[in-house]
């Protein structure tokens, strides 16, 4: 209904739910991503970000359900409801993927250009000579020295780094329009880190990529993003322009979260800020607001689950957010969908 | 620091080698030089952070400090007591004094064991003291971390992360030691419960008079906890400062690096600084670089010496060492980075993609059912 | 966790089921069994199912019932022996192996490869001609034979363990390494060692019916599973009913112990017992 | 590689020399005396002096440290010593039993591969009933003893059905379809078992490699499923198999007696048994060894073949 | 046997016959052997002087034909007969083939028994006169017999199979355990052999062997198992079967323990169910042996100790109690693990002689270990099965005396019997040999050094595409494989 809304979306999940058995483990997300743009997703462990994104590709392991109601439009057509044929066509040339630990992706039989060329098999029709040539290149555009002799490499004889080169790689492989990355760079050094960042923008670039990345680390978001969602426990709390959102933080989980990032403006001589409470487990999710059991705001609204306020350049679901006076005049309230 | 001090552990050129690959009957067997001659002192009370890349060392050095390792070179005292191979009964004495607390709080803790009795086994171990007196003990402690007494009977895989990295502190920490490694105890850990285990620590500490080596690859977590930062590079410390000092004043380029790849965020409140940025990977540790370790990813390397001298750990400043040739140089610029530092990260090749498949792409999105 | 008999849980139910069964039987053979299992009455031979001989006569007129509930005791006696001497030995080598490396290690996996590399046939054959046939030769033979299994999965077992930051802990706290490797290591690499059990119950079974049938096992008169099976065979078209009959009981009984085996193995998998956050 | 090669082989030869040595010991303290099975085991009436001839004329009346060096001198010059029986030499039964022994045991392999392994993997990937059919199948495969297994398909396919002789060897040159026809019912024998073990181990291979993130990498890479499966999956899940397959194939080697008398096969495990039966020992001694050294050849094949399979074991 | 009268003639002249045998015919060196399989091939591959027909008579072979004169044989040669080489059976031949097995030390199965020759001389290329000792009344039987084949010089002593021979099929190959193949020997002295050549094939397994008779894998078999008699009957195939050859019986350790006492051993021979056995271990294919084992077609047979035995458990019970123990006693019984009938007939005795009070305990090497025990008297009592080597009633001498054997009791002696043996062997006259036998049974059964337990059914089974086969009558049953020579095919 809404997919001609932002015409310049490459990727609109609505009203996204997910569970096991009974168990919900994401909740209504919305997600909408801009052509060429950055759009970041944070939040703890176990909140959900994986199964978010991976539904997007449709990649959830086999008990987890997606709920019929949600949508996951790409360019306007809904992947929820594409055959796995349909779907093996768009993951990789369309859509492409980088995970978390570059480690384990990489399949340990096969040189790193034959998992890059394999993509390019498939996707654009290559045979093996000039696919294995083209992933040279791959290999040298994601900034790998001596790709002639790297390419020929097994994983296990490659640095975290370079492994995850390869991951970006065989993701960019054939020109997807989406790039879906899992916490790239959780597994790395800090200074690859930074370069892997780099790389990402760059590629971003030169392919006109629209990328989600994922992470739990508020500074590398920040510093990487455009627009920014921060998940507690399965849901969406607070989207909007990076800097506003890890500046200006309306929820007080993402306030909370803001202040205990240890910096070096973090006081030494006092202890670290806290977030009282901890992370409920998918199963013992509290009613109402998420949040409110652990919330030093909590008042009596928050038995009612918040909709998401519209609070300066940001989306807010907490009830603090709601504008004065006018829970129910729907001028900043966004629709909840059923 | 006050250096005239006895130091309550101080270690002397210590190394610790490992077997890389099978023993070899002809030739080398290949090793792996994890640690490479460190020095480094720790006062009684006092707080060192050991930062550095994945594989630099870190942990190694920890566990030899702790004598999980046999050391292959130098001395290890503690409380005055050469202890670098004592072995056996005293050993085990030691650890009373000396504990460890590892990274991975799942992967420390026995799944077969429930969390009383993990925390009781040092106390079991020691021996001497009634069951009835150390189901207090552990009641007391667990109570101290922060965990409820009554969940002694669980079992660790009953636990969230941050409860079960409590549990390990409790272990160590039972034993009422002196000298406690601990390696990555926060790393593994979210946002909000890394800095509940933070202050966690540091509370302990000042109750229990601990004294910490405290190991983690996140500068700015360190620079929140220890008193003197060691920033240790391939097998060696590079750099070490006090905790305030070093992010305003690093003196070893890969001191800088490290700083610049912090990402903005996190660097809040500091002064605007130098962007250094290195290049390429870590080399192996089974075959390290000539001279000065760093020098291979070094802006500022100069060849013929970096390359060739190995440079020493010295004094500049009050409580600051470096082991750079080129310290002063860097810092005062009359030795500049051999390239301009590299802005966006790595070298991309300056190269357009071929249209094609965005065009296919476009085609065949259009495509779609 | 749910009730354990569940439809996920059935074939460990029936296994577990089935064991109980023969265990039973052998334990109470001498109070269940309607005749002697020696007891021979040759007018009666070969009679077939009949309400006085419930599963039929053999070739001596003993009935065949009461022969396969005293051999389920031959059988299980030696599948027990031979297990448990296995058991012992293969885990001890492997711990040690796994545990302190260097010479030990050397040693006790060549040792392993020793035994392996013995035909283990001829050592049956041997042994069989060297101290006659019997329950105890039996289970000295099958034992040794299976000691390599318990040794390799102890001992790599053992090798994924050692590393494990909690032995280092327990080292830490000042343990000494005999309780680290009884303590710790031992109980954390225990699970695929107790699946092997049960697994080497079945195959001990199906050795000694084997060695059985080709004459090496239990003394005759004495009644045993495979020798049961091996005189069947002589009468399986004038008989079918007794080589269905004794080849089941074997089948069945193998069966249930390397179910059990999976099912054990399921149940101790840390890592669908430990429900804790994915690696 | 040259190293691993060289050491293998040279504990390979140190296990060999174990086996000869416990074999040789073990059969000279049993019971019963060739020379005298040789002169009345089957009711002759030799007199002691006829036998104590025999037992000098064979060397049997040497010390034993003697006789245990000479056979091992005669070993350093690859000679397996000849039979007590007829004089032949050793060498020459095993040249002609042994490639029968490879055969059955090569079919069954081939066999137990071509079906176990996309069994197992299917299974595995298809999960739900088929899973538990399967492996209620699987484990009466394996819980099957050979003999009722064989007992079975006798008379089945030869007597009942009459396709399939019940019995024999016939040379492939002699008759070609005559010696596959007689192949078939022992490979069978032999191979339901062993596409059972395949079939266990391919399956909780492929369970463990499924799991594995570059799986979710190739299928997030759009590659077809059955790529992802055949490339991938069992690509990766082939060490562990490969093992198994390796250890069954040794055991064979020396232990498809029943097999073999069931369906008078002339292999080597039979002539084992009457080796030892008529305490032939040089026929013994040389058959173990050359089992033992093909099992340790088998299993260095198994070992090379890893780091094929999978390179990170390749340097190290 | 029951090929009698077949007169198919003809049949295919290049048939290959497929031959079945129990046991591996482990190595053919200068018949050290005796078991029937290597019975069965020499008898196809060589000839002696005379052999026997289709009926168990003595008829010429080699020899063309013969004079006795008391002590002295003199055998005249055909002429031209030739070894599969082409090398020409001479007197000289003969002699050295005789003098060989005549010799203490040849280890040839017959050399106890022709230890009796004293001279042979060759006077001429085609006559040899043999000189005896004395009289004796089996000399010829025991010639007959295939393992008095007449070898090549050569081959004599050698430790190496002998293949080459003067019988109507020549060796092509063999394979250890596995079989032996024939072809027929154009220079065969008797005529061409009907058959193209014989397989034989090894089938240890029972119902292998007669799976493979069933399924047509096999033209015949030696043994056909008696669980299987009405399938091979059924299946329209033949069963030549002999009943008075193979037999069991018990031995006994006479040297130490209670079977020591002849009492006790009597009191065996009462107490033991004989029907039992046949019914049990030999699935009812066979006769219970109240007596000795003499057959009834023998000249001694006698009904009066064929009958001594019955089935008398008070009298049993009598003899232990004279013996001393009235409550029997606890003793091992040795018998063995793989001829299977060997094991249910111990069996079988064990439950009988529980009834008296005799418990034994049942020890079943393999069969070397078998026959290590039995030859170092390492067993109480003992099961064994055996076939006499001729005919003659000189058969039964050892089971009586000689070296210590596992063919008969351990230690046993008794100078009675000693005296009878060599008596009847002398005695050439019918009327007195068997006078003499009858005592020797009488002080037999009186001293029961071996209790007769059955006579066991042995068949040839072949498809009905088999002619003039012959089942030799008696003890000779393994001989049968004289009459390949006119076996038929087809
Ligand atoms: N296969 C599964 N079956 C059941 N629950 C699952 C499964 N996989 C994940 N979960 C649960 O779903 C929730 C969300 O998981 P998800 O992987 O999306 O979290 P995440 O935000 O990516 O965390 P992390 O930072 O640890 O990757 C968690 O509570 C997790 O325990
Ligand atoms: N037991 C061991 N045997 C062989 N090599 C080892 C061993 N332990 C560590 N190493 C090697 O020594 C080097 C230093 O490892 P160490 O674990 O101390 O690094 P680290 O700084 O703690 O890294 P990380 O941040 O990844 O924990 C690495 O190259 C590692 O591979
Ligand atoms: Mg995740
Ligand atoms: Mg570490």
């Amino acid at each position: 209904m809404s997919a001609k809304t932002a015409a310049g979306d490459v990727l609109r999940v609505e009203n996204l739910s997910v569970a096991v058995g009974d168990t919900p483990l994401v909740q209504q997300v919305d997600l909408r991503v801009p052509a060429r743009s950055t759009v970041g997703l944070v939040g703890e462990s176990g909140c959900g970000k994986s199964m978010t994104i991976m539904s997007i590709s449709r990649l959830l392991p086999g008990t987890v359900r997606v709920d019929r109601a949600s949508r996951i439009l790409y360019d306007g057509v809904d992947l929820l409801g594409l055959s796995e044929r349909q779907l093996e066509d768009i993951r990789g040339s369309q859509i492409g993927f980088v995970f978390q630990d570059p480690m384990t992706a990489l399949n340990p039989v096969y040189r790193a250009e034959s998992q890059i060329a394999q993509v390019l098999r498939r996707h654009e029709g290559m045979r093996s000579g000039p696919a294995k040539a083209r992933a040279r290149e791959l290999l040298e555009l994601v900034g790998i020295p001596e790709p002639g002799r790297t390419g020929k490499r097994f994983p296990h004889e490659l640095s975290g780094g370079m492994r995850q080169r390869v991951v970006i790689a065989m993701a960019v492989a054939a020109g997807p329009r989406l790039l879906l990355a899992d916490e790239p760079t959780t597994a790395l050094d800090v200074t690859t880190q930074a370069q892997i960042i780099a790389l990402l923008k760059s590629l971003q670039e030169q392919f006109g990529m629209a990328i989600v990345l994922v992470s739990h680390d508020l500074s590398l978001i920040a510093e990487a993003s455009d627009t920014v969602s921060v998940m507690y426990a399965g849901r969406i709390v607070e989207s909007g322009p990076a800097d506003a959102v890890l500046s200006a933080p309306r929820h007080p989980y993402t306030a909370g979260l803001v202040r205990s990032m240890p910096t070096f403006a973090t006081p030494r001589d006092r202890p670290m800020p806290e977030i009282p409470g901890r992370l409920p487990a998918p199963g013992d999710r509290p009613a109402g607001c998420l949040f409110r059991t652990r919330c030093e705001h909590e008042m009596p609204a928050c038995a009612t689950p918040p909709p998401v306020f519209q609070v300066g350049r940001q989306d807010v679901r907490c009830w603090l957010a709601e504008p004065a006076g006018a829970p129910d005049s729907g001028r900043h309230l966004i629709e909840e969908k059923a | 620091m006050t250096e005239d001090r006895a130091p309550l552990v101080e270690v002397r050129g210590l190394g610790q080698r490992f077997r890389a690959g099978p023993v070899r009957l002809f030739g080398r067997t290949p090793q792996v030089v994890a640690v490479d001659e460190v020095d480094l002192r720790i006062h009684e009370g006092e707080v060192v952070g050991l930062v550095g890349e994945s594989g630099c060392g870190k942990s190694t050095l920890g566990r030899t400090m702790v004598r999980l390792f046999e050391p292959t070179s130098g001395s290890i005292t503690f409380a005055g007591e050469d202890i670098t191979h004592v072995r056996g009964k005293r050993l085990r004495e030691l650890r009373r004094d000396i504990q460890f607390i590892f990274q991975d709080p799942s992967s420390s803790l026995d799944p077969r064991r429930r969390i009383g009795s993990l925390v009781a086994e040092g106390l079991e171990i020691r021996g001497g003291i009634p069951a009835a007196r150390r189901a207090e003990m552990v009641a007391e402690m667990l109570d101290r971390v922060g965990i409820d007494p009554g969940m002694a009977r669980r079992y660790p895989h009953e636990l969230s992360g941050g409860q079960r990295q409590r549990i390990g502190i409790a272990r160590a920490l039972i034993l009422r030691p002196r000298f406690v490694v601990t390696d990555e105890a926060v790393s593994a850990l979210d946002l909000s419960v890394q800095s509940k285990i933070l202050n966690l620590l540091r509370e302990l500490k000042d109750e229990l008079k601990l004294t910490y080596l405290f190991i983690s690859h996140d500068l700015a977590v360190v620079h929140h906890v220890a008193d003197r930062i060691a920033v240790m590079y391939l097998g060696g410390i590079v750099e070490l400062a006090p905790a305030a000092e070093l992010h305003r004043r690093p003196l070893h380029p890969y001191t800088m690096s490290l700083i610049s790849s912090i990402p903005e965020g996190r660097l809040a409140g500091t002064e605007p600084h130098r962007t250094v940025r290195v290049e390429g990977d870590p080399p192996s540790p089974v075959d390290p670089p000539s001279g000065c370790r760093f020098h291979t990813r070094c802006a500022f390397a100069r060849p013929e010496r970096c390359a060739t001298e190995k440079p020493v750990l010295r004094q500049l400043g009050t409580g600051h060492s470096v082991a750079c040739h080129f310290a002063e140089e860097i810092a005062d610029g009359t030795v500049t980075a051999r390239s301009a530092p590299v802005p966006a990260g790595p070298a991309v090749p300056n190269r357009t993609v071929p249209d094609g498949p965005h065009d296919k792409l476009n085609v065949a999105a259009r495509q779609l059912p | 966790m749910r009730g354990f008999v569940s439809w996920r849980n059935l074939p460990a139910v029936i296994s577990l089921a089935v064991i109980v069964v023969v265990v039973a039987a052998a334990a109470l053979a001498p109070w269940l069994a309607p005749y002697g299992p020696l007891d021979q009455d040759i007018a009666q031979r070969l009679r077939g199912f009949s309400a006085d001989h419930w599963l039929g006569t053999d070739q001596f007129g003993r009935d065949i019932l009461s022969r396969l509930m005293w051999g389920a005791r031959a059988e299980l006696t030696i599948a027990l022996g031979a297990t448990a001497i296995a058991l012992v030995i293969g885990t001890l080598i492997g711990l040690l192996s796994g545990y302190l490396r260097g010479v030990v290690e050397w040693l006790g996996m060549r040792s392993m490869d020793l035994v392996l590399a013995f035909p283990p046939l001829i050592l049956a054959l041997l042994v069989v001609a060297l101290r006659g046939p019997g329950t105890g030769t039996l289970i000295v033979v099958l034992g040794v034979l299976f000691i390599p299994n318990f040794a390799r999965v102890t001992y790599s077992q053992v090798l994924s363990v050692r590393g494990a930051d909690y032995v280092d802990a327990s080292r830490m706290l000042g343990a000494t390494s005999f309780r680290t490797l009884f303590r710790v290591v031992l109980p954390n690499s225990a699970a695929p060692v107790l699946a092997q059990i049960s697994l080497t119950m079945a195959a001990v079974i199906l050795l000694e019916s084997g060695l059985s049938f080709l004459g090496l096992g239990v003394v005759p008169p004495e009644p045993s599973w495979g020798s049961m099976v091996a005189d069947a065979q002589r009468y399986m078209v004038t008989d079918p009913g007794f080589i269905a009959i004794s080849s089941a009981t074997v089948l069945v009984t193998i069966l249930a112990f390397s179910l059990a085996a999976d099912s054990l193995r399921d149940l101790l998998d840390p890592r669908r017992a430990i429900t804790g956050r994915k690696a | 590689m040259a190293r691993f090669l060289i050491q293998r082989t040279a504990i390979g030869l140190v296990l060999l020399y174990f086996v000869v040595t416990a074999i040789f010991l073990m059969l000279h303290v049993l019971p019963g005396d060739p020379a005298e099975l040789l002169l009345v085991g089957q009711g002759g009436t030799a007199t002691p002096e006829a036998i104590a001839a025999l037992r000098t004329a064979l060397g049997l009346d040497q010390p034993l440290a003697t006789q245990y060096w000479d056979y091992l001198t005669g070993l350093l010059h690859g000679d397996l010593g000849t039979s007590l029986q007829d004089g032949e030499p050793v060498a020459a039964y095993v040249v002609q039993r042994l490639p029968r022994t490879l055969l059955l045991v090569l079919s069954a392999t081939v066999v137990a591969v071509a079906v176990g392994i996309p069994l197992g993997a299917w299974t595995a990937r298809r999960g739900g009933t088929v899973d538990a059919v399967a492996r209620a199948l699987v484990s009466t495969g394996i819980a099957a003893p050979a003999y009722v297994i064989g007992l079975f398909l006798v008379y089945l396919f030869a007597l009942k059905l009459r396709w399939l002789p019940s019995s024999g060897y016939v040379s492939f040159a002699e008759d070609p379809i005559g010696m596959l026809q007689r192949l078939i019912l022992p490979t069978l024998t032999l191979a339901i078992g062993f596409t059972a073990i395949v079939m266990r181990m391919t399956r909780a291979a492929v369970l463990e490699v499924i799991s594995q993130d570059w799986v979710r990498t190739a299928t997030a890479a759009g590659l077809r499923s059955r790529r992802v499966l055949v490339a991938h999956v069992i690509r990766n899940a082939l060490s562990p198999v490969l093992t198994v397959v390796g250890l069954q194939m040794g055991a064979f080697l020396g232990g498809t007696v029943i097999i073999e008398r069931m369906f008078n096969w002339p292999g080597l495990s039979g002539l084992l048994v009457g080796a030892v039966e008529n305490r032939d020992y040089p026929l013994v001694q040389g058959i173990v060894i050359v089992i033992a050294a093909l099992f340790i050849g088998l299993n260095m094949l198994v070992d090379l073949s890893y780091p094929l399979l999978d390179p990170r074991g390749r340097k190290r | 046997g029951g090929g009698d009268g077949d007169s198919t003639s003809g049949g295919d002249p290049n048939a290959v016959l497929k031959v079945g045998l129990d046991t591996d015919a482990t190595a053919l060196v200068a018949f050290r052997q005796q078991g029937s399989a290597q019975m069965l091939i020499t008898a196809a591959l060589h000839r002696g002087l005379v052999a026997y027909d289709g009926a168990g008579k003595i008829v010429p072979a080699i020899a063309e034909s013969y004079e006795q004169q008391d002590a002295t044989f003199t055998f005249t040669l055909r002429s031209g007969v030739q070894f599969h080489d082409g090398s020409p059976v001479t007197a000289e031949v003969v002699k050295a083939n005789l003098e060989f097995l005549a010799s203490p030390d040849s280890a040839a199965k017959l050399s106890s028994v022709l230890r009796g020759i004293k001279s042979v001389t060759a006077p001429d290329e085609r006559t040899v006169v043999v000189t005896l000792a004395g009289p004796d009344a089996a000399f010829l039987a025991y010639l007959a017999d295939v393992n008095a084949a007449i070898l090549p010089v050569a081959a004599l002593g050698s430790t190496n199979p002998t293949w080459i021979g003067a019988g109507p099929f020549r060796h092509v190959s063999v394979q250890k355990g596995a079989s032996v193949t024939v072809e027929r020997f154009p220079g065969f002295f008797g005529g061409d052999a009907k058959l193209g050549g014989i397989e034989f094939h090894v089938y240890t397994d029972e119902a292998a062997r007669n799976n493979a008779l069933l399924s047509g894998e096999l033209d015949m078999v030696s043994v056909v198992g008696w669980a299987d008699y009405e399938r091979v009957e059924g299946a329209g195939l033949t069963l030549d079967v002999t009943s008075d050859g193979p037999f069991m019986f018990l031995t006994f350790n006479t040297t130490s323990g209670p079977f020591a006492d002849p009492r006790v051993r009597r009191a065996v021979g009462f107490a033991v169910n004989r029907e039992n056995i046949v019914a049990a271990a030999l699935e009812g294919r066979g006769t219970a042996m109240f007596g000795l084992p003499v057959p009834k077609s023998s000249e001694i047979y006698n009904d009066t100790y064929a009958n001594h035995w019955r089935l008398d458990l008070d009298e049993a019970r009598r003899l232990l109690t004279e013996a001393g123990y009235p409550n029997g006693f606890e003793a091992r019984l040795l018998a063995t693990s793989a001829p299977k009938f060997h094991q249910d007939a111990a069996l079988s005795v064990q439950s009988d002689l529980e009834k008296v009070g005799i418990r034994l305990t049942l020890d079943s090497p393999d069969w070397a270990g078998r026959v290590e025990r039995g030859t170092k008297g390492d067993y109480d009592i003992a099961v064994y099965g055996s076939v006499g080597v001729v005919n003659d009633p000189s058969s039964i001498d050892q089971f009586l005396v000689g070296p210590p054997n596992q063919n008969r009791s351990f230690g046993f002696a008794d100078e009675k019997v000693t005296e009878l043996i060599a008596a009847g062997r002398r005695e050439t006259d019918a009327a007195a040999r068997k006078q003499v036998y009858d005592q020797l049974q009488q002080a037999v059964l009186e001293q029961a050094p071996i209790v007769g337990l059955v006579w066991r059914d042995q068949a040839y089974g072949y498809t009905s595409s088999i002619g003039g086969f012959d089942n030799l009558p008696g003890f000779l049953t393994y001989e049968s494989g004289y009459s390949f020579a006119t076996v038929t095919k087809g």
